[in-house]
C-alpha cells in the first residue's frame, strides 16, 4: 500500500500527539527558561570559607584601618572598623587591581641598566609623591649612596592638625568635608568646629559649610591680608562688614585656620590667630634605625635648572602631585625620566619609561601618619591578593641601584620602634592595645602585618612645627582631584554616571 | 530603616557598599543616571537660594518596602515579587522576572532597576563577587532587599550557634554598615527602641504605600521639599 | 481507508513517544564520570566515618561541602588500603597536589541559598533525609548534566524546589521567596 | 519594511533592551503605547461581531470578515511587540503557569492569548474560503460547519475582549504610585478599566470604517453598500459620546477627589511642558466630543468625506488617551525632587514598530488579494453594457 | 495555572479567574471539536457536493440568484430561495397549477443565432437535459456553454454508474486556464458517457421530476439575461462588447484572448 500525502498528515498530527505526551517538549520549554537564568557570560560567584583580614588603606594619607571580609583569599568586600568608617574609596579598594586601565608589563631590567649606566655621571633624582613612608627613607638612603643623587619631595613637611583642639575653620578652597584628613575623625570633629569656607566654586564643601564666602577666583590671599590688617579685601567681592566679622570670629574662637596652598601671609596669620602649636602642630614620624644615612630634603624650587639626567618618580602612593611645568625646567636636555605607576594617568605620558607597580590593596608599604593625628603612628598595608607577575617594587628597585638591599626595611624600621620602646600596639581581630615594650619584636612584627597599628604616646606637650617660611600645602585628595588622576575602581560609576551625586570629570 | 538626611554627606559611601555587596556591575559604556543601577541612590535636594545662601541636603534612596497596599507587588503578572509577611521586606526574584517592568512603573519611589544590559564586570573583577548573593541575568528587574545576602548569612551564624531568631547585631544591611555618619540607622520596626522617632517623616505618605523608611531633618526647607508630592521641586538628583 | 489513517496516527504517535522517553534524554543531558572512583560505604563502614568528619559545618554556619584534597591527604597521604581507586588518587591528586574536580550531583543554582546549619543543627534533619542512601553508596554514578541549563540531572531525590517547598510548608516554613533565593 | 523590523528586533532580542531609549523611569516607551492604540483599534474585531452575531446586526455581515482579518493583525502585531519587549521572552509561559491573579497584566496577558486564538479561528473559515482550498471537499465541509458555529466564537471573543481592553486600561488605573493615572472604581476594576472598553468598543468601527474606506480608495472598487459606512459611523458615534460623557465625569471626580486624595492638587500635572491642559482639552473635545458629534449628524454623515475625517479624529483621540496613559503617566515626577523626563524611541523601537506595522498591511493585503473580505463587492460592480437587445433580424441568417 | 503549582493560592480571585480562564478554553476547544466532528460526518455521508453548491449558491451575486419566474416575468424582483432547486419550492408548485399550457408549442427557439431546441429542458448551469423515450435522458452543454468553451483542451467525464446529484459536479471541462465543473442538472446514474460536442453524459434520472429545469417559455427571458452576464463578465474582464448585435460566434474565448477565461467562465457556469 503507498503512502497518500493524507496518511502523511496522519503521521505527523499522530508524532505530534505522541510528542506532547513525552517529557521532551516540556523539559526544553522549562530548559530554555532555566537556560536564561545562567545566561553565558553570567559569572559565578566562587564559593569557599569566609575569612576576616586587616590591613590599611594606602589609597591616601589617611591610611584608615580596613576589615576585609575575604571568600579564600580573595577580598570581597573592605569595611571600616566600628566608628572608623571608610569612605566610598576605601570601600571599593579591592577592586583596583581589575581597572582596565592598568599597565602590567614592562622591562624592569632594561631600564635598571640605562639607569645605572648614566647614574655614574649625571645627576639621578627621586621625586617622591608622599614623603615620609619607609620607602622615602630607602630613597633619601640611596640618593645620599649614589654620587649625585637628589631627593625631592612633591611637598615639604606636613604639619598634623589636631582636631580636637579647633574651633573654627576657614578654609580657603581646601575641601575639608570632602576627603581632607581621616573621615572618621572629621566627622566625629565636625560637631566641634564651624566651618568657614572661602572659595570662588559651588563645591560641595562649600554648600555643606556653615557659612561660604564665595571669593572672586584668585583672591584668597587677598581675603587673607585683609583678614590679618583688617583693611582692603574689596577685590575679594565680599563686603567690608562680612571679613570683618569672620575675621573677628577667628580672632575670639583661637583656630585653626587652612591654606590651599602655601604662603608665608597664611602663615603669618595663623601664627597671629595662635593656632601654630596649638591646633598647628609638628608632625611627628615614628623612629628609624640610626644605621639609615638619609639625603636631605631638597625643595624643587633650590635644585637649579637643567640639571636633572635621570628623574625616577614614585607614583606607586601619589598623595599630592607637583606640575609637570615645575619641573621640566630642572630637566637636562636628553633627561631621561622613569616613572613607577600602575597606569599612564599621571606622569606616564610625560615619562620615558614606565615601569607598573603594584596597587593597594596587592602593594606593600607603610603610611606616614595623618595630617589629623598630632601623634605619630605606624601602620603597614600588607598585600591582600598577590601581585601580578611583572610589578616592581621601586623602593627595591631605586635601593638596588645604590646597592641597598631595601627588601627588609620595613622591618628594620619596626625594630628600631621597637627598640625606642615607646607607644603602644593596637590590634584590630581583637580591638586590644599593648605597650609596646610588653612584646617580643617578632609579635610586634607579626601583629603589625595581621592589622595592627602602632601609636606613640601621647607623651609631652604638643610642640610648634618647625616650619620655613609658609605653611604647607594641605593634603587634600577630594574626589575630582583622585578621579582626574591614577585609575578608578570600576564601581565609581554607580557615583557620577549611573547618578549625578558626583560631577563627572 | 531611618535616614536622618541632616547627618549624610553624600559621599556614596551606601551606594559604593551597596553595589559591592549584592554584585552590581558597573556600567558598559553609555549607561546614564537613567539606565543605572544603583539598588540605592543619593538625591542631591537643593534649597534653591543662589550664591552663598547656596544650601545642598543629600537624601538617600532605596526601596521604601512599602507595608501597604505596595505597588510593585499586586502588578506583578508573575509573583515575582512578594512581601515577606516575617520581614517585611519587598522581595523581587530576578530568576522569576519576566522583565516586564510594570512594577517599575508602579513605583513612586523609582527605586526598582532593569538590567538594560549584560552584567559584566572587567577580566578578574568577577572573583570580587560576593557568594552571597547571585548575580542577575540581563533583561530582569531589581531592586534592594536590605542586603538579603546578610541576613542569610546572619541566619546561618545563629543556627550553627543554635540560635533561631537574630539579635540586632547579627544583621544590618551594607549601606547601613558603610555609612561614615551613621546617618542610616537600621533596626527592626516591632521593637520598641526601634520606634521612628517623631518629627521624622516617609516619602509620599499620602499615596498610602506604607512605606518602611522614615527620613529625619531640622531643616525646614529640607522637610518641605522631601516631604512633597511630585513635581513641585526643580530636581538635582 | 479510514484504517489506514488510523494506523499511520498510531505509528507516529509511537514512534514520537519512543523518541520522546527514550531517546531524548540521552540527548539533552551529558554524562560524565566521576574523576575519582570514591565509596562512601567503605569509608563509613570500614573506616567507620561520619558524614560530618568530612562534611563538615563551619563556624559561621556555613557548609564546607565536599572535602578539599588536603583533608583527604590526611589520611591518604600513602595508600591505606590496596585498591586500585586509591593508588589512582593518590599519584593523580594527592601526590602532584592537584585538586579533585568532583562533579556535585547535588550542587544548587546559583540562585538557591541553603543553609546545612539551619537544617542539621535546627531542624535536625537526617542526611539521608535530601541525599538518600548517597552515604553509603559503594560507588559514584556518573554525573549528568542538562546541556541546556547546565544543571545537575538528578539533585538526588528530594532536592528539586517542590520537594523543599513540600516540606516546607508540612512544617508551615513557607514564608517568602526570599528564605531560600537569593 | 519588514526586513528592517526583524532586523531591528533581532538587535533588541541579542543585544538587550539597551537598544530602545527606554530607562528606569520610561519603563514602558513606544512599543506598549502602540500596543495600546492598536489593540483598541483591533476592538473593531469583537464589536462588529457582538453586534453582527449577537445582535443580528445583518448589516454588518459586509465588513465582518474585513473586521476579523484587521482584528487578527493587530493583536498579532502587539503580541510579537510585547515579546521584543519584554527582558526575557523566554519566560513567557512564567505567566501562564505561575499567574498572580491579581495583576491588571495576567487578566491581559490571558485573554489576548485567548482571543488571539478565537481570531485565528474566525480567520480560518475566511481562508478557507477561497477559490483553489475550497476544491478541497474536507475543507469546504470544514469552513461550512465552522461558519455554523462561529456565533459561538463571537461570543467568547466579545468576553475576552471586554476584558482585557478593560484591564489594559486598569493597568493604569492601578497604579497607586501615579497619582496621575491612579482612579478608583468598581470592586476590583478601577474606572478606566470601564473607559479603556468604551473608547475602544467606540475606537473599533471608526478603525474599521477608515480601512474600508481607504482599502476601496486604493483598489477603487466599491466594497460595500453605501449604507454601511454611515452606520458603522453612527454606532462609533454613539458609544462615542457615552465615552465622552463617562470620561469627563471620572476626570472631574479625579480631579477634586482621587488625586488630592493622594496629595497632588490636579493642576500640578499640567504645569509641565508641554503637557498643558491643552491634552486634556484635546482628548475630550477636540477628538472626543467633535467626531461623536459629527457621526450623529445624519446630514453630516452622509458626507463621506465628514464621515471618514470623523473616524479619524475617533482614532487619532483614542491613540492620545492611550499616549496620554502610558507616556505622560510615566513622565510626570512622583517624588519632588526628581525631573520630569522626556522620552524619544530609538530607530530600533522605532524600526519594530514599523516592522509589526509592515505586517500588518502584508497579511491585510494578502487576504485582500486571495480572500473575499467584502461579501457585497460582487454585487456592487455596476453593469456598464446597457441590457443586450435582440437584434430585430437575429437569426435569419 | 494548576492548583499543584508552586505559588498558587485557593483565593476566590484565583478560583473566579482561573474558573473563567478555563470555561473560554472549554468553549473554544469544544466549538472546534464540534465543528471537527461534524465535518467528519458529513464527509462520511458525502454531502460535500450539496453543501459546496449550497454554500456557492451564497456566494453568487445577488442577480445571480434571480428566481427562474421572474424572468419569466411573474414576479418584479424574486431571488431564489433554494439554490434553483424548485422541485421543493412552493410558490413554485402555485405558479405552475396557475400557468395555462403554452399555446403553441414552437420546437425550436432561437437566440443570437444559438439553437435551443424546445424538446429539451435546461439547466442554468448550461446543460441540457433530453429525456430518452428509454427512460435515461441525454445530458449535454447547451449551444451556449458549447460556444462558451468552443473545443476543450481536456473533458473529465465521470465513469459510468456514478451518481449524479442535481447541482452537483456533473463532469468537468478544462479550457486554458479555466477549470469548469459543470453542474449536473439532474440526480441520477450515469449510464453511458461520450466526450463528444465538450461532454455529454447518458443518465438514468433518479425520478422524472424536471420540475426544476427550464422549458419551452422560460428559455428565451433567461437565455437574454444569460447574454446580459456574458456581456458583463466579458466587460469585467475589460474586454470590448460582444461583436456587433452580440451575436457569439462559436468558441467565443477564441475572440478574446486576452480576457481572464476562469473568471467568465465561472460566471457562466455559476461558480464563483
Amino acid at each position: 500500500m503507498k503512502a497518500t500525502r493524507r496518511d502523511l498528515f496522519k503521521f505527523a498530527a499522530g508524532g505530534a500527539t505522541g510528542l506532547l505526551l513525552t517529557p521532551a517538549p516540556w523539559r526544553l520549554v522549562t530548559d530554555a527558561a532555566l537556560w536564561s537564568e545562567n545566561w553565558p557570560g553570567i559569572p559565578k560567584p566562587v564559593r569557599g570559607e569566609l575569612r576576616t583580614r586587616f590591613t590599611h588603606c594606602a589609597l591616601c594619607p589617611a591610611g584608615c584601618a580596613v576589615k576585609a571580609r575575604c571568600v579564600g583569599d580573595q577580598p570581597i568586600s573592605l569595611i571600616g572598623l566600628p566608628g572608623k568608617p571608610l569612605c566610598a574609596f576605601g570601600l571599593m579598594g579591592h577592586q583596583l587591581p581589575y581597572h582596565a586601565g592598568r599597565v602590567r608589563q614592562a622591562d624592569a631590567d632594561a631600564v635598571r641598566a640605562v639607569i645605572a649606566k648614566r647614574a655614574a655621571n649625571e645627576t639621578v633624582a627621586v621625586l617622591d609623591l608622599r614623603p615620609g613612608r619607609t620607602a622615602s627613607w630607602t630613597y633619601r638612603r640611596a640618593m645620599a649612596a649614589l654620587p649625585r643623587g637628589v631627593y625631592l619631595a612633591a611637598r615639604s613637611s606636613v604639619p598634623a592638625v589636631n582636631l580636637d583642639a579647633v574651633k573654627i575653620i576657614l578654609s580657603l578652597g581646601v575641601p575639608v568635608l570632602d576627603g581632607w584628613g581621616t573621615p572618621s575623625n572629621v566627622q566625629q570633629a565636625r560637631s566641634h568646629f564651624r566651618l568657614i569656607q572661602a572659595e570662588p566654586a559651588e563645591s560641595r564643601t562649600a554648600l555643606l559649610a556653615d557659612q561660604w564666602l564665595k571669593i572672586r577666583p584668585g583672591t584668597e590671599l587677598e581675603l587673607v591680608e585683609a583678614l590679618a590688617t583688617g583693611r582692603g579685601g574689596a577685590g575679594t567681592g565680599l563686603n567690608e562688614k562680612v571679613i570683618a566679622s569672620v575675621a573677628n570670629e577667628l580672632v575670639q574662637a583661637g583656630a585653626l585656620f587652612l591654606a590651599a596652598e602655601e604662603s608665608p601671609s597664611v602663615l603669618e596669620l595663623n601664627r597671629k590667630l595662635g593656632a601654630v602649636g596649638k591646633t598647628i602642630v609638628a608632625q611627628r614620624e615614628a623612629p628609624v634605625p640610626r644605621s639609615w644615612k638619609p639625603a636631605p630634603v631638597t625643595p624643587i624650587n633650590s635644585v637649579p635648572e637643567r640639571s636633572i639626567g635621570v628623574l625616577l618618580i614614585d607614583e606607586s602612593a601619589a598623595d599630592s602631585y607637583v606640575p609637570w611645568s615645575k619641573l621640566e625646567g630642572k630637566l637636562a636636555p636628553d633627561a631621561l625620566v622613569v616613572t613607577f605607576a600602575s597606569s599612564q594617568a599621571g606622569y606616564g605620558r610625560q615619562a620615558k619609561h614606565l615601569l607598573p607597580t603594584a596597587v593597594y590593596p596587592e602593594s606593600t608599604g607603610d603610611i606616614p601618619p595623618a595630617i589629623d593625628s598630632p601623634l605619630a603612628t605606624f601602620r603597614l598595608t600588607t598585600p591582600l591578593v598577590a601581585p601580578p607577575r611583572g610589578v616592581v617594587n621601586p623602593a627595591q628597585f631605586i635601593g638596588g641601584l645604590a646597592a641597598i638591599d631595601a627588601a627588609d626595611a620595613l622591618r628594620e624600621r619596626a625594630g628600631a620602634i621597637h627598640a625606642a620602646g615607646r607607644g603602644s600596639v593596637c590590634t584590630y581581630a581583637d580591638g586590644r592595645s599593648i605597650p609596646v615594650e610588653d612584646i617580643q619584636p617578632d609579635q610586634f612584627w607579626k601583629a603589625l602585618n595581621d592589622g595592627a597599628c602602632w601609636i606613640d604616646e601621647p607623651g609631652g606637650k604638643l610642640l610648634p612645627p618647625v616650619l620655613r617660611a609658609s605653611t604647607p600645602a594641605v593634603v587634600a585628595l577630594n574626589w575630582e582631584k583622585r578621579a582626574a588622576r591614577g585609575p578608578m575602581p570600576p564601581l565609581v560609576s554607580k557615583l557620577y554616571q549611573e547618578s549625578n551625586l558626583r560631577v563627572r570629570i | 530603616m531611618s535616614i536622618d538626611i541632616d547627618k549624610c554627606t553624600g559621599c556614596g559611601a551606601c551606594m559604593v557598599a551597596c553595589a559591592v555587596e549584592n554584585n552590581v556591575p558597573p556600567a558598559p559604556e553609555g549607561v546614564n543616571e537613567r539606565k543605572g543601577i544603583t539598588w540605592i541612590r543619593v538625591f542631591r535636594l537643593d534649597n534653591g537660594a543662589e550664591g552663598v545662601d547656596r544650601k545642598w541636603a543629600f537624601l538617600p534612596m532605596l526601596c521604601q518596602q512599602c507595608g501597604e497596599n505596595t505597588p510593585c507587588v499586586s502588578v506583578c503578572p508573575q509573583q515575582a515579587v512578594q512581601l515577606d509577611p516575617a520581614t517585611g521586606i519587598v522581595g523581587q526574584m530576578p530568576e522569576r522576572c519576566l522583565g516586564c517592568r510594570y512594577c517599575m512603573a508602579a513605583c513612586p519611589y523609582h527605586a526598582r532597576y532593569f538590567n538594560w544590559w549584560d552584567p559584566s564586570w572587567p577580566a578578574g573583577m568577577e572573583k570580587t563577587l560576593n557568594p552571597a548573593v547571585a548575580p542577575r541575568m540581563r533583561g530582569v528587574v531589581e531592586k534592594c532587599n536590605f542586603c538579603h545576602g546578610r541576613w542569610h548569612a546572619a541566619k546561618a551564624r545563629a543556627a550553627a550557634q543554635g540560635r533561631r531568631d537574630l539579635d540586632p547585631a547579627d544583621y544590618v544591611p551594607a549601606c547601613v554598615e558603610a555609612c561614615p555618619t551613621s546617618a542610616i540607622r537600621f533596626g527592626d520596626l516591632n521593637d520598641l527602641e526601634n520606634a521612628p522617632e517623631r518629627g521624622s517623616f516617609r516619602l509620599l505618605e499620602k499615596l498610602g504605600t506604607g512605606p518602611k523608611i522614615y527620613y529625619q531633618t531640622q531643616r525646614d526647607w529640607v522637610r518641605e521639599i522631601a516631604a512633597a508630592p511630585g513635581g513641585t521641586e526643580r530636581a538635582h538628583g | 481507508m479510514s484504517h489506514r489513517g488510523t494506523l499511520f496516527f498510531l505509528a507516529g504517535a509511537l514512534i514520537a513517544l519512543g523518541a520522546g522517553w527514550a531517546g531524548f534524554p540521552r540527548v539533552i543531558y551529558r554524562s560524565r564520570p566521576q574523576p575519582v572512583e570514591f565509596s562512601h560505604k567503605v569509608h563509613a563502614e570500614k573506616a567507620g566515618m561520619k558524614c560530618e568528619d568530612c562534611h563538615e559545618i563551619r563556624a559561621d554556619g556555613s557548609f564546607a561541602g565536599i572535602p578539599r584534597r588536603e583533608k583527604c591527604a590526611g589520611c591518604h597521604e600513602a595508600a591505606m588500603g590496596t585498591t586500585l581507586a586509591e593508588k589512582q588518587f593518590i599519584d593523580g591528586y594527592v601526590t602532584p597536589q592537584r585538586e579533585v574536580q568532583w562533579s556535585v550531583y547535588a550542587r544548587q543554582p546559583e540562585n538557591v541559598y541553603f543553609s546545612h546549619a539551619s537544617h542539621v543543627k535546627l531542624a535536625h534533619l537526617e542526611c539521608a533525609t535530601c541525599h538518600g542512601d548517597h552515604g553509603t553508596s559503594d560507588s559514584l554514578r556518573p554525573y549528568q548534566e542538562d546541556r541546556i541549563s547546565g544543571y545537575s540531572r538528578d539533585i538526588w531525590r528530594a532536592m528539586k524546589m517542590n520537594d523543599c517547598v513540600a516540606c516546607h510548608r508540612s512544617h508551615g516554613f513557607e514564608k517568602s521567596c526570599l528564605d531560600c533565593h537569593k | 519594511m519588514l526586513m528592517f523590523g526583524l532586523y531591528s528586533a533581532g538587535l533588541c532580542l541579542v543585544k538587550g533592551l539597551n537598544q530602545t531609549n527606554m530607562d528606569n523611569r520610561f519603563a514602558f516607551g513606544l512599543w506598549i503605547f502602540l500596543d495600546l492604540t492598536v489593540i483598541a483599534l483591533g476592538a473593531g474585531a469583537f464589536f462588529t461581531g457582538f453586534l453582527l452575531y449577537i445582535l443580528k446586526v445583518k448589516e454588518l455581515g459586509a465588513v465582518i470578515n474585513s473586521a476579523v482579518v484587521i482584528g487578527l493583525v493587530c493583536y498579532s502585531g502587539a503580541v510579537a511587540a510585547l515579546l521584543v519587549d519584554v527582558g526575557q521572552p523566554l519566560r513567557f509561559w512564567f505567566t501562564f503557569w505561575y499567574p498572580n491573579v491579581h495583576s491588571m497584566l495576567t487578566e491581559v496577558t490571558f485573554c489576548i492569548t485567548c482571543y488571539l486564538t478565537v481570531l485565528l479561528i474566525e480567520y480560518v473559515p475566511i481562508v478557507l474560503r477561497n477559490r483553489r482550498l475550497r476544491q478541497v471537499p474536507s475543507f469546504l465541509i470544514f469552513e461550512f460547519e465552522l461558519h455554523k458555529l462561529v456565533y459561538v466564537l463571537a461570543g467568547v471573543g466579545t468576553f475576552l475582549s471586554f476584558f482585557h481592553q478593560g484591564s489594559l486600561g486598569g493597568l493604569f488605573g492601578v497604579l497607586r504610585g501615579h497619582p496621575f493615572a491612579f482612579r478608583e472604581g468598581l470592586a476590583v476594576w478601577p474606572s478606566t478599566f470601564f473607559l479603556f472598553v468604551l473608547s475602544a468598543a467606540a475606537a473599533g468601527p471608526s478603525f474599521i470604517l477608515l480601512t474600508t474606506w481607504l482599502v476601496s480608495k486604493i483598489s477603487n472598487r466599491q466594497l460595500v453598500r453605501p449604507e454601511v459606512l454611515p452606520l458603522l459611523g453612527r454606532i462609533s458615534g454613539m458609544l462615542m459620546i457615552a465615552y465622552v460623557l463617562a470620561k469627563t465625569v471620572d476626570t472631574l471626580i479625579w480631579i477634586n477627589h482621587t488625586s488630592p486624595g493622594a496629595g497632588v492638587p490636579a493642576w500640578q500635572y499640567y504645569s509641565w511642558k508641554p503637557f498643558g491642559t491643552w491634552i486634556l482639552f484635546a482628548e475630550i473635545v477636540a477628538f472626543g466630543l467633535i467626531p461623536a458629534l459629527v457621526l450623529l449628524t445624519p446630514r453630516l454623515r452622509l458626507r463621506s468625506n465628514w464621515l471618514v475625517s470623523a473616524a479619524a479624529l475617533t482614532c487619532i483621540g483614542i491613540a492620545l488617551n492611550r499616549f496620554v496613559m502610558t507616556l505622560q503617566t510615566l513622565a510626570l515626577p512622583t517624588l519632588s525632587f526628581d525631573p520630569f523626563l522626556s522620552y524619544f524611541p530609538s530607530w530600533q523601537e522605532t524600526g519594530t514598530f514599523l516592522g509589526v506595522v509592515g505586517f500588518g498591511v502584508l497579511v491585510y493585503s494578502f487576504s485582500f488579494r486571495y480572500l473575499n473580505l467584502f461579501p457585497q463587492e460582487r454585487d456592487l460592480e455596476q453593469p456598464e453594457a446597457a441590457p443586450v437587445r435582440e437584434p430585430a433580424l437575429a437569426g435569419r441568417y | 495555572m494548576f492548583p499543584w503549582n508552586y505559588g498558587f493560592h485557593w483565593g476566590a480571585v484565583s478560583i473566579v479567574f482561573l474558573g473563567a480562564f478555563y470555561c473560554v478554553l472549554t468553549v473554544i476547544s469544544t466549538t472546534l471539536i464540534l465543528a471537527l466532528r461534524r465535518t467528519y460526518r458529513s464527509a462520511a455521508q458525502g454531502r460535500a457536493d450539496r453543501i459546496r453548491w449550497r454554500s456557492e449558491f451564497q456566494e453568487l451575486a445577488a442577480r445571480d440568484r434571480l428566481c427562474r419566474h421572474m424572468l419569466s416575468g411573474e414576479f418584479p424582483y424574486r431571488e431564489c430561495r433554494n439554490a434553483f432547486d424548485c422541485r421543493r419550492c412552493e410558490a413554485h408548485a402555485r405558479i405552475l397549477e396557475k400557468r395555462r399550457p403554452a399555446a403553441v408549442a414552437e420546437t425550436e427557439e432561437e437566440v443570437f443565432g444559438m439553437a435551443f431546441p424546445l424538446d429539451r429542458l435546461y439547466h442554468r448551469g448550461h446543460t441540457s437535459v433530453l429525456p430518452q423515450p428509454d427512460g435515461t435522458a441525454l445530458v449535454e452543454l447547451d449551444e451556449l456553454g458549447r460556444r462558451l468553451i468552443g473545443v476543450p483542451d481536456q473533458i473529465a467525464l465521470p465513469q459510468p454508474g456514478t451518481r449524479l446529484r442535481a447541482n452537483g459536479t456533473g463532469w468537468r471541462i478544462r479550457k486554458r486556464e479555466a477549470d469548469i465543473r459543470v453542474l449536473a442538472p439532474v440526480d441520477g446514474e450515469v449510464v453511458d458517457v461520450s466526450p463528444a460536442r465538450g461532454g455529454c453524459l447518458l443518465v438514468r434520472p433518479a425520478e422524472a421530476a424536471f420540475d426544476h429545469l427550464l422549458t419551452k417559455s422560460e428559455v428565451r427571458p433567461w437565455l437574454l439575461r444569460e447574454m446580459e452576464r456574458l456581456q458583463l463578465a466579458l466587460t469585467a474582464q475589460g474586454a470590448p462588447t460582444l461583436a456587433d448585435g452580440g451575436v457569439p460566434v462559436d468558441d467565443i474565448l477564441a475572440s478574446y484572448p486576452s480576457a481572464d477565461w476562469d473568471a467568465v467562465c465561472s460566471r457562466m457556469f455559476l461558480q464563483p
